[in-house]
């Protein structure tokens, strides 16, 4: 029982923690949100150093790493903020990956690997997607539906209307067009949104890290009555329920990370109990900052609500917490009456 | 206990329900921005002043109607029902006026409430300040006398209005030497001058409905103090008490609405007959009719007893929960329209985060609570 | 638009609470408690007093006033949690007066009013009952069945089985029998049951009270690290989270009990806000209380115990908030699409 | 990250667990009250003990097995899915000997171990006091040095087991002149002295779990302190930093369980297919889940790093908030039954109110985490 991350996959944190720093500063952040554009340059360096392809496998241009290092980079890219359609573009790649034909692996994942090739995904219901992140940039948009079908579209098929989400530090669309439009993943499309969800909640374990972050370190020097106001219990304590809600997170998106790669058998009752906790720790933890900033936090000027918009967009991504609590319960309702997991 | 109008309360209502059905405000103008948005409201106030409604509260002397606390509420009700815009000079009707009205000098009351009540001149408030918050008695805004002037120096903030504002409702430090309340005071300030500049100041919204003000050697008469120099305190609270004594009303059916809107939404996907949905709702309800019943029954006190109390402080900490919830909520149920930006439930959504931090953040409301009504010992934090 | 209570309310209040106090210390509800018996003094007493039959008609032996002088005493009773059965005998008795048949009226309202006769109402499924409070010294025993349908038993129809509950300060027990045993109810039985929704809603209201008032007197004395614990925003907090989750309870209650007399086309809708509203403040600020004691909370020497577990009781009785909730919905479901009421 | 155990870890738990299979307790007594319930879990102790299973993180010259802590964190998880009762002398074996091992003497080692690890001599914890509560600093039991002995007064609270112990871990003030956690001493205080008084303490369950002891000039020689006089807070330290480390473990399979009965009873009744219900039981399966995760998380860095982390303080914020929504979340499902006294569903609902306030109350955990892992700033409260 380890929970340690290896030397390699801590090398990997620590370089893109560092570059991101660098390179996704919150004032780029904004400049690019303000303006609604992608950081182009950005996404280019993050290409060169492949890190679209990191779980893909090398004969497709990949860096044949697993799940765990691509929820790193989820997480630290969640944490930036950054404005590149990184999750998109590896949602879309996993789904290819893993529910895909060898023709659709082989036409698209070298491209997504190389970033030359941006991606998205979406859920859609009667042939038309809910708002899909990422998908006015795409080159290939893969859409899942209810029923655990899904479908491969190149830009072209695809009818994409770019609509404003209120987390403007990407792009998002509607994708339209008949229901039969695309190329069916013949694969098992389930398991590959598990691994998407894995994704997405490590995405979110990044926004809430940053939020807790930049609320300790507002709190420690913002003073009112003559002392910080972190000292007082009512925002200390709202700190304290903003770690746990953070760790619970946390932990269930490791244990997810690393049920994809090595146990699948639990990787369905992993992935939703990981987007669950995710999913209400980016909503509830986000809300937290910008109540202990008090004034400021509702401000524009704050930071703190790039966040709380991002963690509304991830949070309902492929399902908020209550449509995967509902698939836990299914699948507890299959285990009632057998005896506790050993 | 009667929890029905009296008859009076209800011809009260008819009448208001009735001119308002006749007299509609223009529709909300979609373009020209901030500027036409705000012409609309004046607008609007001028058409409630014609007919005697802007503020029938005020006492008749005032132009008012004498309204008691009862009708008053019913009126911002009606409002809020209706979904008419709030008058233009919110802050004037409600807080500048009935501050005037107490500690004004003959003169100030003839000079300022006309044209508070026709929306010929705005007003805005000038208490808090970007270091300040919640603790009033630290305020850094400092006036010194000069002759027959006070020159004003400082930084304000959260002041709504304050570009349309003729008139300013300032709190100034007048004196360092004494106890940090104690050396207060309470100005009308000229907002017509170059030594005012107002700053917009943009919400997670995107849009600004406050703005910050830099205030440099700002001139103001002698004058324009009201309630005496160093009593500025004491003015402050009584603009505080009536902050939300009426606006909460129209909260409150702004609320309801908006929750009615919610149920009709669910029921039409089906979502009233999930149980996990149905029993949210219906929490949401729960809350709605308490805080309706609370308001209501903390204007029965107060009409009894004098001054409304800080139980008004648990309303306002519960309209804002509840407004939270109720907007998170809609997010699940609504679906990808409440994230689209400029839509009216993202809208919602983003602007109910403030509720919890405007007008008394809810930490601060809890302490009230705590100590004004139960009694507790009050926090001392040592440094 | 009125929230006061009369000057006679005033006084009926006034002198229950005097009596309590002076009658229904303490001490001797734990002596009770601790031995399982009902003070049959204070139950004369009180009878002697025309308690039980205050809301009950004149011609019955009753006092003929209204739903609101009954809440009164449900929250002085439950203030106190005076050992006897008041709340069970009015719960009785209101679902006779509003739902029985004028012979079934005749025939047990007024020894229920004088209270010579002692009441219970549980409610059944299948021919067997829940938990019924105060059933073993009861001469008539109310059940009502899910499809709302009532009838009356007489304690030698009913096979009663003592149980003890965790709330000791009162009896209660399981009543058997054939589906078919008893006098059917033939009134609206609905609108009998919501009338004792609102007592024992009032009831709850009293427990909350003085919970709080325990509470705030305790932690303004019981000092840590120098200062009272009651100054701490973690129990200063809490307390004041115990008024508003009271003062929810306590005006969803009183509209209830106005509705009952004033407006019955509004008492379902009323009663179940009530009860929902009252149930969770009974758990919850109950709870609450017992956590701002701190270690003595959880002891037995504590008064604070039987208020949790009076509360706990009243707060599954005829349903809880759930349920309630539940109702609430099928109501908002009917008026969906109606304008907001007038 | 490998979350599956190693073959070392699986071998371990796969012998506790086939030896537990084949060594099961007796059936737990339902007669004779306390006393025997006490002598079963001596009993079993003793069994644990004879077959080396006592207390394997013990090193291998006291009678251990020099367990890791994953493996011992294994036997906890072990023991409370078997089932089985906790040992006798659980105080003994995972807070005195620790300690013991840490601060005593070579001969305090010798006299004092082996008789805790065969349940020979049963140990309590003498640290709590009525008035100071979470405040060790402030104890007032006191010792005073008379020649070779020590005489002691004062009065203690939540011992348990005090009745059937040999010797209590007392922490007493020997010093009033320095500062308040500078003048304590730890000892050991023989339980067999006519100046120590034992009475229960009964809880809301109805039961004496834990007890108050009175202590009027109690004898205790002075080769019976431990790590020093005055040296007390720190030998304390000791003491609670081992408190959950491994029962956690156990506790936290033991929610797990009642999760599963819960679960199961849930199922049986169709409430699984209730949305309300099935999101409730989901929400508390999560928290499970990701309390035995942050559990192992804690311990691999506890491993990797030392000691374990205040990151425990989550854990056990976690725990018992978690177990007291299951259990409230039990007697909407299972009913009346939760509600009748003497029945598993209503003792654990009715224990589980004291979870948040045992071995830390959460308002102290809260400020331990924001202190110690967040770095927040501590609060200095004035009188």
């Amino acid at each position: 029982m380890d929970f340690g991350l290896t030397d390699d996959q801590r090398e990997i944190q620590r370089t893109a923690r560092e570059l991101l720093s660098e390179r996704a500063k919150p004032e780029r952040v904004r400049e690019h949100a303000e303006a609604g554009t992608t950081d182009a340059e950005l996404w280019r360096e993050l290409s060169e150093l492949g890190w679209p392809g990191i779980a893909l496998a090398e004969e497709h241009g990949g860096q044949g790493l697993g799940g765990i290092e691509l929820s790193i980079l989820c997480e630290e890219l969640g944490r930036a903020l950054a404005p590149v359609p990184f999750l998109p573009s590896v949602l879309a790649a996993t789904l290819i990956d893993h529910a895909g034909s060898p023709e659709q692996r082989e036409r698209w994942l070298p491209g997504l690997a190389s970033g030359e090739i941006k991606g998205a995904l979406g859920s859609s219901s009667d042939g038309s997607s809910e708002l899909v992140i990422g998908a006015p940039e795409a080159g290939v948009i893969v859409l899942v539906d209810e029923d655990g079908a899904g479908r491969v579209l190149e830009a072209a098929q695809a009818d994409v209307t770019p609509v404003a989400s209120i987390d403007s530090t990407r792009s998002a669309g509607r994708v339209g067009g008949a229901e039969e439009a695309g190329d069916p993943l013949p694969g098992d499309v389930t398991a590959g949104v598990d691994r998407a969800l894995v994704a997405v909640s490590s995405e979110l374990v990044g926004v809430c890290d940053r939020a807790l972050e930049m609320t300790v370190a507002y709190v420690k020097e913002r003073k009112q009555f003559g002392v910080p106001v972190g000292s007082y219990q009512a925002v200390s304590h709202r700190c304290a329920q903003m770690l746990l809600e953070t760790e619970k997170a946390r932990s269930t998106a490791a244990f997810a990370a690393w049920a994809a790669d090595a146990e699948p058998g639990r990787l369905a009752e992993a992935a939703a109990m990981a987007k669950a906790a995710a999913s209400d720790a980016g909503r509830e933890v986000t809300a937290s900052a910008i109540q202990a900033h008090g004034g400021i936090g509702f401000t524009w000027e704050a930071d703190i609500h790039w966040l709380y918009k991002r963690a509304q967009l991830d949070a309902a991504l492929l399902g908020g917490a209550k449509r995967h609590r509902a698939r836990l319960a299914a699948i507890l309702a299959d285990h009632a009456g057998a005896p506790a997991v050993g | 206990m009667d929890l029905t109008f009296t008859p009076e309360q209800t011809a009260f209502r008819d009448d208001l329900r009735s001119w308002l059905a006749e007299n509609p405000p223009d529709p909300e103008p979609m373009d020209g921005g901030d500027d036409a948005h705000f012409a609309w409201r004046r607008d609007w106030q001028r058409r409630l002043y014609d007919a005697g409604w802007a503020a029938p509260s005020w006492p008749a002397e005032y132009g008012g109607r004498g309204a008691t606390p009862s009708e008053s509420a019913i009126y911002f009700e009606e409002m809020g029902r209706a979904r008419v815009p709030f008058s233009a000079n919110t802050l004037g009707l409600l807080l500048g006026g009935p501050t005037l009205m107490v500690w004004g000098t003959p003169e100030q009351k003839e000079r300022y409430l006309p044209p508070i009540l026709s929306a010929e001149e705005i007003w805005c408030q000038g208490f808090s300040e970007p270091d300040a918050g919640s603790d009033l008695a630290s305020l850094k805004t400092r006036a010194v006398k000069h002759g027959e002037e006070w020159v004003v120096t400082g930084q304000k903030v959260w002041t709504s209005g304050a570009q349309y504002s003729k008139w300013c409702m300032l709190v100034a430090r007048t004196d360092s030497d004494v106890a940090k309340h104690k050396g207060l005071t309470y100005f009308l300030m000229d907002m017509e001058q170059e030594a005012v500049q107002v700053r917009p100041l943009r919400q997670i919204t995107g849009e600004a409905e406050f703005n910050e003000l830099f205030i440099e050697e700002a001139r103001i008469p002698d004058a324009n103090v009201v309630g005496g120099v160093g009593n500025g305190w004491k003015v402050a609270l009584t603009t505080l008490m009536n902050e939300r004594a009426g606006l909460g009303f129209a909260l409150q059916i702004r609320l309801r609405q908006l929750l009615d809107d919610l149920i009709a939404r669910a029921a039409g996907q089906g979502l009233l007959e999930d149980p996990l949905y149905a029993d949210a709702l219906a929490e949401l309800h729960v809350r709605c009719e308490s805080l309706r019943l609370m308001a209501w029954k903390g204007l029965t006190d107060a009409e009894r007893y004098g001054q409304p109390g800080p139980e008004g402080s648990l309303v306002k900490w519960l309209w804002s929960d509840t407004n939270q919830r109720l907007t998170e909520l809609a997010v699940d149920i609504v679906g990808p329209e409440a994230l689209t930006a400029g839509t009216g439930w993202s809208y919602e959504f983003l602007r109910a985060r403030g509720n919890t931090i405007e007008g008394g953040t809810t930490e601060v409301l809890k302490n009230i609570v705590a100590e004004r009504v139960l009694g507790l010992p009050r926090l001392k934090a040592a440094a």
